[in-house]
């Protein structure tokens, strides 16, 4: 997403802003769990990934040392709820040298000047 | 309007940067908890690009022996005017 | 205004309970209903119905009682994230085999889709983390 | 040599607990002897008796008890921090005069000495935090 | 202390380091607690104030507004248990436009680069 | 030789500074849970001054797919290595 198609910048009824990583905190884990009940209530639901939380959507990940499920299978599960709007801030990729082909789901790219856009653009924020 | 809440110091805690790129032109930031070490003069260059709409709570301004030395330019409420502030907001967003 | 509030540190180890029932008295105090406390992530731990902080300190869970008692604000624990930490009602703690419970009314164990209920139909949600 | 742990995260919130109970693991296999586990701020909740997580979760409660059981290696509840956040063995409730426990054996409360103790009884104390 | 008076470096059976403020978080609380029944246990203690933790000796702390008492009763409490070795670094004072006449214990000031001598210096070291 | 044990991740917190400041010249630095994205070439420059005595726990690299992503110059060990760093150390001191 540019600066040139702000008209692209989707409209919803809530933003769920995911901004941890996998695994070391549950954060991410009820970030998703928000987004897929929200959607499961009829709401029409983006995800906006920054800082450590594009690191949710690297591919390859596994469970944990001890089992733990990771979530990786939430990620998978947003399409069947009908979230479709995954948008990722591109500065976050680029200080970690990850590229859109790294990920494990198609996203979204914003840059940080858009960012304030999507929030205005949601009725609803919950941050993670 | 957005009222953006942040309660970490920018000291320790890199969160207040995210904020910051996601506040819009109009919105607002509040400093709670340990954020309001942020007022202080010599830390509120931080929060330069919102300087004129940057708020610090007074009750956690007092209980850490802050309140007479914030920076003039950050604008002191109290739990009160928190309230308002997010009366006067279409919504709220916190960081942590 | 309808008010809702989202919890989601545990009392005592970080302030974002304590900015939360300040909030919360200065709401009401400004005329204001206050309709839902939501607890969630270490937020649960809010509802631990044997906390007993030493008496010197706020006792916070009785805080949250009274604002149930004077104002019927509800009070609602996510369940998931309730049974990981240990939070059960009789009910909870019966279904999996438990004895004795950790959780009571007017704290009340709840569904996520409450919490997008509340964001839904009151007129500020106002988030206070760890 | 003897191992000491300290544990401040709360579970299922924070790796913390994931990875001492992983350290722990690797300690033993190593033939050393994990003589104490200390919970002190969040890590207290990883003694909540209730605790329910869904089945295809790892248990961290039933992992801790495992450690006592097989290796002897002590579980030690700071007091002062369980009883803030509702964590009482019988004698406490009795005391404080609530109905119901939060905390049994093998988890022992005990005061922020037996940290101390630890950390200078034995070899080496790693601490794992939220 | 300076890096001329390195012979001042406190040896010590413990070094609590303390990198939180007050009222935000029990970090602090809980570290002075560890600090203070290490001493009553016989204990030589030093304590370490490092980043955020410098603002835990601010005179003209109050109680919270929900009457949280703060730390600052503990503090005066630290002589009582034989407590003297009071470290702060320099620089997280000169961040924050502190100066030592502005705090309610009397300290010894760290250079940075002296810091990892300090923590040489102690047989064990808890950080909160 | 004292061990240190950092677990978040560099972009988020400045606790690492903290870590850096109080290692001396012979400390070893071991990155864990949410630290190991230090590990990435494009963050590993914030532990410049200890390269050669970074390490990185396997096990929390693998989990976040972060494995074959590593900087060449960090001393990646899994948890049978962080159990023996931590016998080679007079003491542990961990950042969080």
């Amino acid at each position: 997403m540019t600066r040139q198609d702000m008209s692209a910048i989707p409209n919803g009824d809530l933003l769920v802003i995911l901004r941890h990583g996998p695994h070391g905190s549950s954060w991410l884990r009820e970030g998703l769990d928000a987004a897929l009940v929200a959607a499961a209530f009829g709401q029409r639901v983006s995800l906006l990934f920054l800082g450590d939380g594009v690191m949710a959507l690297l591919g390859g990940q596994q469970v944990g040392p001890l089992g733990q499920k990771g979530t990786q299978p939430m990620l998978e599960m947003l399409g069947m709820y009908d979230i479709e709007t995954l948008l990722v801030d591109r500065g976050a990729l680029v200080e970690r040298g990850i590229g859109v082909s790294d990920l494990s789901v198609t996203v979204s790219l914003v840059e940080s000047e858009d960012i304030a856009n999507v929030l205005a653009h949601h009725r609803q924020i919950l941050n993670f | 309007m957005i009222l953006h809440i942040l309660n970490r110091s920018p000291s320790a805690s890199r969160i207040f940067q995210q904020a910051l790129d996601a506040m819009g032109p109009d919105d607002r930031l509040l400093l709670i908890e340990d954020a309001v070490q942020g007022a202080l003069p010599q830390l509120v260059r931080y929060f330069e690009p919102v300087i004129g709409r940057l708020f610090a709570l007074r009750e956690d301004l007092v209980s850490r022996g802050l309140e007479g030395r914030c920076d003039d330019r950050v604008l002191v409420v109290d739990v009160d005017g928190f309230v308002t502030l997010t009366e006067e907001a279409d919504k709220t967003v916190s960081w942590f | 205004m309808r008010y809702a509030l989202l919890v989601q540190g545990g009392p005592y180890s970080h302030q974002a309970s304590h900015s939360a029932l300040r909030f919360a008295q200065a709401v009401v105090a400004r005329g204001h209903h206050l309709a839902t406390v939501f607890f969630y992530h270490d937020g649960v731990y809010n509802a631990a119905r044997l906390s007993a902080p030493p008496q010197d300190e706020p006792h916070l869970l009785d805080a949250w009682r009274r604002l149930n008692d004077e104002h019927g604000t509800e009070l609602l624990v996510c369940i998931a994230a309730g049974l990981r930490r240990g939070l059960l009602d009789e009910r909870e703690a019966a279904r999996h085999g438990k004895q004795g419970h950790s959780l009571e009314a007017p704290f009340e164990l709840t569904g996520l889709g409450q919490l997008i209920e509340a964001g839904s139909h009151h007129d500020r949600l106002v988030t206070f983390s760890p």
